[in-house]
């Protein structure tokens, strides 16, 4: 087990390192002229030149990368080229709100995806399963912006009973972070509750149909109990990883829904930095947000691998 | 709107404004966005403020006058202004913040401003209330490169100027209490202040990504006011009952550029064509809203005092279009890539221009490119504003024509997309330049006009307004078309 | 509980359907039968005839698309299909239990195994502790030696037959009145098929529990039970004690079925093995006269249009067939074949094999999967090789072919030059002289592809034949496997597993091949199929002077065709030798052990040479001879400490065994006598 | 041995075509397939021929008329330029239905070669991509696509290649586990035994039998192309203007809701929604009839 775990992180920060070179290239595939796109077209050449050569952006690729990764192994994310200070408070903030709504998100879907998949599952084939795989197929493909939008026109404009932007005041406390939070986070809700239900339902259509199972109600056992005993803990495992994974989607994944919400979330930090081709902010945000995935998913296969004890004790005596 | 009497303003309480995230650092010198230069208008001040009137108003010098051929020009400071740190202001500040813009060392923003009007070391302090400027080359309107126009000459200490960004110390009636980048500023009033001392208490600025969450802000109740609402973005709010749009006539413009040095373009007769086809009430009731003034294909707008307004409006007029197109032989139409900027209205005038071409049988095909891209390097060969052969560049407001008449259209002009090189036009403008009175302008003005109307290298068919928007019942705001704001004398 | 005369279960006129795709589909139709208190009663049939269902109906749990459409079930004198979830939950936590194939997957694998065994005892409201201490005391009856460890244990952590013996020790650990087995040793090895038979055995005798026992393999049913009902497509076709019915078979099919075994040491110069023509019906189809009539050489127009009825035969037998009388003497459906000449003692070897070794090297750990074997083979010999799951049989074979790389030590030779060992280092007549026929045709063949592209793709790249010739080729081909010409236009799902594995064979001899390695070709078809690809092995060999290497568990057909025999064990060879030596004996104790171990029809079976514990790991083989571990013959530490040597058994025969051979003939012939006397 | 006719197949006559056929009829009588595929073929004829059958030039402004609400003459009424909604949401489809399929398309064809070869021969350059795929997994695809589109400046193009190329190392995971499967699968030893050169044994054996994931893969991919190209367009850096595109449309639109002027979005947001449902409808009906 903590060979195992050893070796996950060792991969964990392989993957990470691969990852901090498709990330510097892709920010550095086109020789772009970063100081005019900063001081935009009417700059005088005069100030474009200088600001180029205090940004360094005019020394060799590998010097750069060297420098840029090298700081970031001592904590230093470089510095912002559009603010000029370091990007790391911005991306720690960003990541911070990015939490906050993911949290809210999964505290909210997780339960109920679960519940409908397992639903589903034990209705296999009636209508209530096919009104669960398929309205959750279906609000789990819209574009979470397009519900955003019908949401944000029913509850924040029409009924007027939620905030429209996300951001709540500095000063609130847990309930009405909530309340501004209520609003972006459904759309995730929808998004999230398809995938979820639909693992949950696949692991559960298993778990009934598989051998235990039968066991379980041949030595006479409540049904209820067989599957809540034999079927829900195994059905459940590989939705562990589902949940894991989407971590990547609800942060950093939301660029839409935090435009639409004003919400200062690693995603609009992304797109704002995409928008002023602010490569080191964009390159610190990425990466963040890559490594953040890679920790949920080692997180995902620990879990995973301490609840399944055909892994945790390794193969037989 | 309710006249500004009618209730009497009660100090104290709070005004907070959206705007769009300032591109990059608050360095006075090198801001160059609306973000940046509304945010430092709350501390900052110019010698002179451009009021929306387009006419100078003074602020911390009381008045100007140039020598004969407006070669150099004296400035009369105000006394008993005060910094926030408590100093008080006096020429040697003023020499040391113009000479620091004006220093290409310093890769200011304003070096774009003075080149060819202003050089480093050439401003000089005579005594400490006068300060006296030697131009490169004779300017009757100076004054407004030294006014809230040229945003980047806000006046700062001597000393601590050139590190403005620490504890932002300025003259304005409000002074630094925090600012977060990304997120907002905040001001409290300066009770030092040398005018009539600021009514609210405090001002909040919060920063937005884009002007929809502005928009939904304003009308959610969370901000009292937008400075800088795009007209075609901001319907919504033109029938809210609870909010009053404030406009002010401004110069900023659209120009359409053709390459007077490629076809289908080397005749200007295909040139005014074009220019004939558009429906220019339409554009500015309809795409505008109301909200912009006729242009006349040339940079004077009916607002620059010089504006010779007796140069006939240029009309649609599809028959003599076509008229124009069969004398230049192009009775079956052209084709032609019209590209421009995802910007403002920009896209959706790029849509108009080419419907109406097509009454003479222009073929246009739209190419829109985001910001960057359309800007590219910003020299020949690099950037399809200025290789394209037919564009659509957004220009900001500027007080005087200067810039739009030199930069875009002379000879050598360094944003001269249109390639227009006319040893006449140039001998205007300079004549123009020089002119110290209006009535000397005004001349030239028109000829430049008249010129402009026949050449036609560049559609000038509207000049937007500023568009402001506030809560109903918030007066006192003086919003500049440049992007400054004042709230000091603003209240509910 | 009703009183001990009511049948422990009864069947009456059942039949069970499955909706599918809208449809209804009944696979069985008005089975009867009855098992009385403590009687064993068994099921054969091939598969899809509808056993597990019948079994499934039992207790109570057919698949969810499936249901009862009539007839009765009573389980000790309770009509289940009356029952209500209540009481049909009592009547699973007391009165019927059930253990079916593949333990591994009937144990939840994320329960300790103590923890699934308490539970028995929850609905009879036991406590946690008593629960598991009943569970353990259960665990000690199914010969568990130390229950408190597996109580604590996984079920991963256990081996397929202590999985298999926990299942056992659940179901009967309520004492039911009736114990069904689906399928119980099937998957496991054939000696661990054998310990978990005799387990069943003497637990019956315990528990006075009535079984019934469901399987393909007569001779599991013939080992456990006293009574069988023979199916065939869903219905019930013949019935009566096992010892009878199958010495003296009622019914035409069960009398095919008996003929298509090689049993009781038959040989391939005997002549071929008798097949079952066509196929079973679809479960769907309509059929008026008897189901079997499409098949049947005693078939006359009254079984085509009249469904018979299940004649009662007098002493507890029962036939379905209008011409029972004459079912023992069903002709022969097989002509005479040419058989392969015996191959010459002094002909020149074919492949040589020296020192042959494969080390998996995996995260961690190799694997020794075949260690150090050494055999010859002659040009139109068939080599049978035989060892438990995991001895290397496949392995082997890979090696011979090129497809995976030997270790460096070992060496091959093809008509005595040498041969490289991996497929991309061989000529291309080495490449095309050996070929391979998988065990399963439904993965040998790609399924993407239609027949004539399979053999014809072969006869181009192997042959290298092409426009008419290949067509000439492919037809001559097609014949010789009995390939119908109209299946080349079709893809390999649609035909059936026999066709299919013709299919494979066709492809295999595309080349002209020398050598043939056979993995197990017919272990996973039906009994009736597997005869007639057995004699086309023989006829095809007749006629191609073909060596083959025969891979088979299945020790009847491997004595059916091999001239030799070659034992594997952890990769090691045991024991080579020629075929009827090595039944006959001397042996090695682990030749003695598996042969012992197979169930045979007739229900006398030599005293089972026991292995004790389990197969050991490959990756860390056991020091000395590597069977010691299980060796019932051990004679002491030089088992456990020296490698054993190559001992001469006879011409062409070797034992790898401490034990000198003459001791081994001694012991093994005492061991014979034994038996004899004892049944 | 028996030289009686052999009946030709398993159990029943034709077993295997019929059921083949059986699984296209489930196919054609499964609801969501059905409403899904009319959809799609709907839009999709919106695209060939919207521009034909619309009531209203979709481009023509009539600027005096700008943002009416839905009239008899404008059933979804017009935009700030006056321009017909419903003729713009009809033809918005066009710009959609290019790039969407033609980045499933690229993503599709480079992910099912890279992924064949990985799986196929596996080996140490499959190790090295493996690492890289995950890596690049390790970030959502808008954030992927954002940072190449940066890079490489938007434009149709761009926007065509970069989804395809995000979108490629996940067929490529998906592809390369199918053929790691297949290619322990004996027929593909059986080839190698006739010394069937790498390329054909991966495009000949081992295709045809991967090719049903493929497909399935490639339509869900195609779904979340869709999903993508409207998310990158709201954002700005998608399908760019004058397009009637739907994402695009909602992009310079939603601003208006609060003003009331909800038919200039709610339309193209339905669309999106509809096209999108209906694409996954199909990849899950097709799902379900491989899995039957
Ligand atoms: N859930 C089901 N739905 C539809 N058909 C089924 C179902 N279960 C079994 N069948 C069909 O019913 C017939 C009998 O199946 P059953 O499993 O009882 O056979 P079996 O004799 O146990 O076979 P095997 O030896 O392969 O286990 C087969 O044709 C099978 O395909
Ligand atoms: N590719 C491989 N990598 C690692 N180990 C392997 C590999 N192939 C086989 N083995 C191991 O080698 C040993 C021999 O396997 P092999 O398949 O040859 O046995 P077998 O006698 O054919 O068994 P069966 O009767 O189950 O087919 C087993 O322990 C198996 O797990
Ligand atoms: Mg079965
Ligand atoms: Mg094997």
């Amino acid at each position: 087990m903590l060979k195992v775990a050893l070796r996950r992180f060792l991969l964990f920060v392989l993957t990470l390192w691969l990852l901090s070179i498709i990330v510097f290239l892709a920010s550095h595939v086109l020789p772009g002229n970063v100081g005019r796109a900063m001081l935009g077209p009417f700059a005088d050449p005069r100030a474009v030149d200088q600001l180029n050569h205090e940004l360094g952006t005019d020394r060799p690729l590998l010097a750069q990368y060297a420098d840029w990764l090298g700081g970031f192994v001592q904590g230093d994310m470089g510095d912002s080229f559009a603010m000029r200070q370091p990007v790391a408070p911005f991306v720690w903030n960003a990541l911070g709100n990015s939490l906050r709504l993911a949290l809210l998100a999964l505290v909210l879907v997780v339960p109920l995806g679960i519940l409908g998949g397992v639903l589903a599952a034990l209705f296999v084939g009636r209508p209530l399963d096919r009104v669960i795989t398929v309205g959750g197929l279906s609000a789990a493909v819209v574009p979470e912006f397009i519900s955003g939008i019908v949401l944000i026109l029913i509850f924040g404009v029409w009924l007027k009973w939620l905030p429209l932007s996300a951001a709540a005041p500095a000063d609130a406390g847990l309930l009405v972070q909530i309340k501004y939070l209520l609003l972006p986070s459904i759309p995730l809700v929808l998004v999230l509750f398809g995938y979820i239900a639909r693992m949950t339902r696949a692991g559960m259509i298993e778990a009934l149909d598989s051998d235990y199972m039968r066991t379980a109600m041949l030595k006479g056992l409540k049904r209820s109990t067989a599957i809540r005993r034999h079927a829900l803990r195994n059905a459940l495992l590989p939705t562990i990883s589902v949940v894991a994974t989407q971590t990547v989607y609800l942060l950093g994944g939301l660029v839409a829904i935090e435009v639409l919400f004003h919400y200062r979330g690693i995603g609009s930090l992304i797109y704002t930095a995409a928008q002023k081709k602010d490569f080191p902010m964009l390159q610190a945000a990425v990466l963040v947000v890559g490594a953040v995935f890679i920790l949920a998913s080692l997180a995902a296969d620990l879990i995973y691998a301490w609840l399944n004890p055909r892994i945790r004790l390794g193969g037989g005596e | 709107t309710m006249p500004r009497a009618a209730r009497a303003a009660v100090p104290g309480g709070v005004l907070r404004m959206a705007q769009t995230v300032p591109a990059a650092t608050l360095d006075p010198m090198k801001i160059a966005d609306g973000g940046g230069i509304t945010t430092l208008s709350q501390v900052g001040e110019y010698l002179c403020f451009d009021m929306p009137n387009l006419t100078l108003a003074p602020q911390l010098a009381e008045s100007w006058s140039p020598n004969k051929d407006g070669t150099v020009w004296t400035f009369k400071l105000r006394q008993g202004v005060k910094f926030h740190n408590g100093a008080t202001m006096t020429a040697d500040d003023v020499v040391a913040t113009i000479n620091r813009l004006a220093d290409p060392a310093n890769g200011s923003n304003a070096l774009s401003a003075f080149s060819g009007v202003l050089s480093a070391g050439a401003t000089r302090k005579i005594d400490d209330y006068t300060v006296e400027f030697t131009l490169d080359a004779p300017n009757g309107n100076f004054p407004y490169y030294l006014s809230s126009d040229n945003y980047n000459a806000v006046i700062l200490p001597a000393k601590e100027g050139a590190e403005f960004e620490k504890n932002w110390i300025a003259t304005g009636p409000y002074k630094y209490e925090s600012y977060t980048p990304q997120v907002g500023a905040k001001f409290t009033r300066f009770d030092g202040y040398w005018g009539p001392k600021a009514i609210a208490d405090r001002i909040e600025i919060s920063y937005y990504n884009d002007i929809q969450p502005q928009i939904l802000a304003l009308q959610g109740g969370e901000v009292d006011l937008i400075l800088q609402a795009p007209v075609l973005q901001s319907v919504a709010l033109l029938n809210d009952p609870n909010i009053q749009i404030l406009t002010g006539p401004s110069t900023a413009h659209e120009q359409v550029h053709m390459r007077v040095d490629m076809d289908p373009f080397k005749d200007a007769r295909v040139r005014r064509a074009i220019a004939l086809c558009l429906d220019r009430p339409a554009l500015v009731n309809g795409m505008m809203k109301g909200k912009a003034a006729i242009g006349n294909d040339s940079p004077f707008a009916a607002v620059y005092p010089s504006t010779d307004q007796s140069v006939p409006q240029r009309e649609k007029n599809i028959a003599e279009a076509k008229q124009l197109m069969e004398a230049a032989g192009m009775k079956d139409g052209f084709e032609v890539t019209l590209t421009t900027e995802d910007y403002l209205e920009l896209p959706e005038y790029a849509v108009l221009i080419q419907n109406a071409v097509k009454q003479i049988g222009g073929k246009i095909t739209l190419q829109v490119l985001d910001q960057g891209t359309y800007y590219g390097d910003a020299v020949p060969g690099k950037s399809p504003w200025l290789d394209s052969t037919m564009g659509i560049t957004d220009y900001g407001h500027r007080g005087v024509p200067n810039v739009f008449l030199a930069a875009p259209l002379a000879s050598t002009g360094t944003w001269n997309s249109a390639h227009f090189n006319n040893p006449t036009y140039d001998g205007l403008v300079a004549s123009y330049i020089a002119a110290l009175d209006l009535e000397a302008q005004r001349a030239s003005a028109s000829q430049i006009q008249k010129l402009l109307l026949e050449e036609t290298p560049v559609l000038f068919s509207y000049f937007y307004d500023f568009v402001s928007a506030t809560k109903v019942g918030l007066n006192g705001v003086i919003p500049t078309a440049m992007g400054q704001i004042r709230l000091d004398q603003a209240s509910f | 509980m009703t009183d001990a005369t009511t049948p422990a279960l009864a069947v009456e006129d059942l039949s069970v359907s499955y909706r599918v795709r809208g449809g209804e589909r009944q696979v069985v139709h008005g089975v009867s039968f009855t098992i009385g208190r403590g009687e064993a009663y068994g099921l054969v049939g091939e598969s899809g005839c509808g056993k597990s269902t019948i079994a499934y109906a039992t207790v109570g749990y057919l698949a969810r698309n499936g249901q009862i459409s009539g007839g009765r079930i009573e389980v000790a004198g309770r009509d289940l299909t009356h029952l209500s979830g209540d009481e049909l939950r009592h009547l699973r936590a007391g009165a019927v239990s059930m253990v079916y194939q593949d333990p591994g997957r009937a144990l939840n694998p994320s329960l300790k195994i103590g923890r699934q065994m308490a539970e028995v005892y929850e609905p009879l409201g036991l406590g946690r502790r008593e629960a598991l201490s009943r569970a353990a005391e259960m665990l000690q009856r199914v010969r568990i030696a130390d229950p408190r460890r597996v109580l604590d244990r996984y079920p991963h952590q256990l081996s397929g037959g202590m999985q298999q013996r926990v299942c056992i020790a659940m179901a009967l650990a309520i004492n039911p009145a009736l114990l069904i087995l689906d399928e119980p040793t099937t998957g496991l090895d054939a000696t661990v098929e054998a310990e978990v038979l005799d387990l069943v055995r003497q637990l019956r005798a315990e528990f006075n529990t009535a079984i019934l026992c469901i399987s393909h393999n007569l001779g599991v049913i013939a080992t456990l039970c006293e009574r069988v009902g023979v199916l065939y497509a869903g219905t019930m076709v013949e019935e009566g004690t096992a010892a009878e019915l199958f010495a003296a078979p009622r019914h035409p099919y069960t009398v095919g079925l008996l003929r298509c075994l090689p049993q009781r040491g038959r040989r391939k110069d005997q002549g071929p093995l008798d097949t079952i023509p066509g196929f079973l019906p679809a479960a769907d189809l309509r059929i008026d006269g008897c189901v079997f009539a499409d098949r049947c050489a005693l078939a006359r127009d009254l079984c085509r249009t009249t469904p018979p009825p299940l004649f009662d035969l007098g002493d507890g037998r029962r036939s379905r067939c209008h011409f029972w009388q004459e079912a023992p003497d069903l002709p022969r459906t097989e002509p005479a074949l040419p058989t392969p000449a015996p191959v010459a003692a002094d002909a020149p070897p074919l492949l040589g094999v020296e020192h042959l070794s494969k080390t998996f090297h995996m995260k961690g750990h190799s694997l020794k999967a075949v260690h150090d074997v050494s055999l010859q083979l002659k040009a139109g010999e068939t080599l049978g090789l035989v060892g438990e799951s995991g001895s290397g049989k496949t392995t082997f074979a890979r090696l011979l072919l090129g497809l995976v790389a030997p270790d460096q030590e070992g060496s091959l030779q093809l008509d005595g030059k040498p041969l490289p060992g991996l497929l991309d280092r061989r000529s291309a007549a080495e490449g095309k002289a050996l070929q391979i026929v998988f065990q399963n045709p439904d993965s040998a063949l790609n399924r993407a592809h239609a027949v004539r592209r399979i053999i014809g793709r072969a006869i181009g790249k192997l042959a290298g034949l092409f426009g008419a010739a290949r067509d000439e080729r492919l037809l001559e081909l097609t014949r010789a496997v009995r390939l119908p010409d109209r299946t080349l236009g079709t893809k390999p799902r649609q035909l059936s597993g026999g066709l299919k594995q013709r299919v494979a064979i066709a492809r295999a001899f595309a080349g002209e091949p020398r050598l043939v390695v056979c993995d197990e070709p017919t272990s996973a078809l039906d009994v009736s199929v597997q005869s007639a690809i057995l004699n086309l092995f023989v006829e095809l060999q007749a006629k191609r002077q073909v060596s083959y290497i025969f891979i088979s568990h299945d020790l009847g057909v491997v004595r059916f065709l091999a001239d030799r025999i070659a034992v594997l064990y952890l990769g090691r060879l045991m024991e080579v030798g020629p075929a009827e030596q090595v039944f006959s004996g001397p042996q090695h104790p682990y030749t003695e052990a598996l042969l012992s171990a197979v169930p045979s029809i007739d229900g006398r079976r030599a005293t089972r040479i026991r292995l004790s514990g389990e197969i050991p790991s490959a990756s860390d083989p056991p020091k000395g001879c590597v069977f010691h571990t299980r060796c019932a013959r051990k004679i002491g530490r030089i088992c456990e400490t020296e490698e054993p040597p190559l001992a001469d058994a006879g011409p062409g025969h070797v034992i790898h065994c401490h034990i000198p051979v003459e001791e081994l003939a001694r012991l093994q012939a005492a061991a014979a006598q034994e038996s004899a006397a004892s049944s | 041995m028996s030289d009686a006719p052999l009946p030709l197949v398993a159990s029943d006559g034709g077993a295997a075509a019929r059921e083949r056929r059986e699984r296209l009829r489930v196919l054609l009588r499964s609801p969501t397939f059905l409403v899904g595929a009319a959809i799609i073929l709907f839009w999709v004829f919106c695209a060939l021929f919207g521009e034909a059958v619309v009531p209203l030039d979709p481009y023509a402004d009539d600027m005096m008329n700008y943002l009416m609400p839905p009239s008899a003459e404008h059933w979804f009424g017009t935009d700030q330029l006056g321009r017909d909604v419903f003729s713009r949401v009809i033809v918005g489809s066009r710009d959609i239905l290019t790039v969407a399929p033609l980045a499933t398309l690229i993503s599709t064809l480079a992910g099912a070669a890279l992924g064949l070869v990985m799986g196929y021969y596996r080996g140490w350059a499959d190790e090295i991509l493996s690492r890289v795929i995950d890596a690049m997994l390790a970030l959502p695809t808008i954030v992927i696509a954002l940072l190449a589109l940066v890079a490489l400046g938007t434009s149709t193009i761009t926007v065509v290649l970069v989804i395809g190329f995000t979108f490629a190392p996940i067929i490529a995971k998906t592809v390369r586990a199918a053929v790691l499967a297949e290619r322990e699968v004996e027929y593909v030893a059986a080839a190698e035994l006739r010394r069937e050169s790498g390329l054909y044994v991966m495009f000949i054996e081992i295709l045809p039998n991967v090719a049903a994931p493929i497909l399935v893969e490639a339509t869900i991919r195609l779904g979340y192309a869709i999903f993508a190209v409207a998310t990158l367009s709201f954002i700005g850096f998608g399908i760019q203007p004058p397009s009637p595109d739907w994402g695009l449309s909602i992009s310079t639109n939603y601003g208006l809701l609060t003003g009331g002027y909800w038919w200039t979005v709610l339309f193209d947001s339905l669309a999106i929604a509809s096209l999108v449902v209906a694409v996954n409808l199909v990849a899950d009906a097709m799902q379900a009839a491989l899995h039957d």
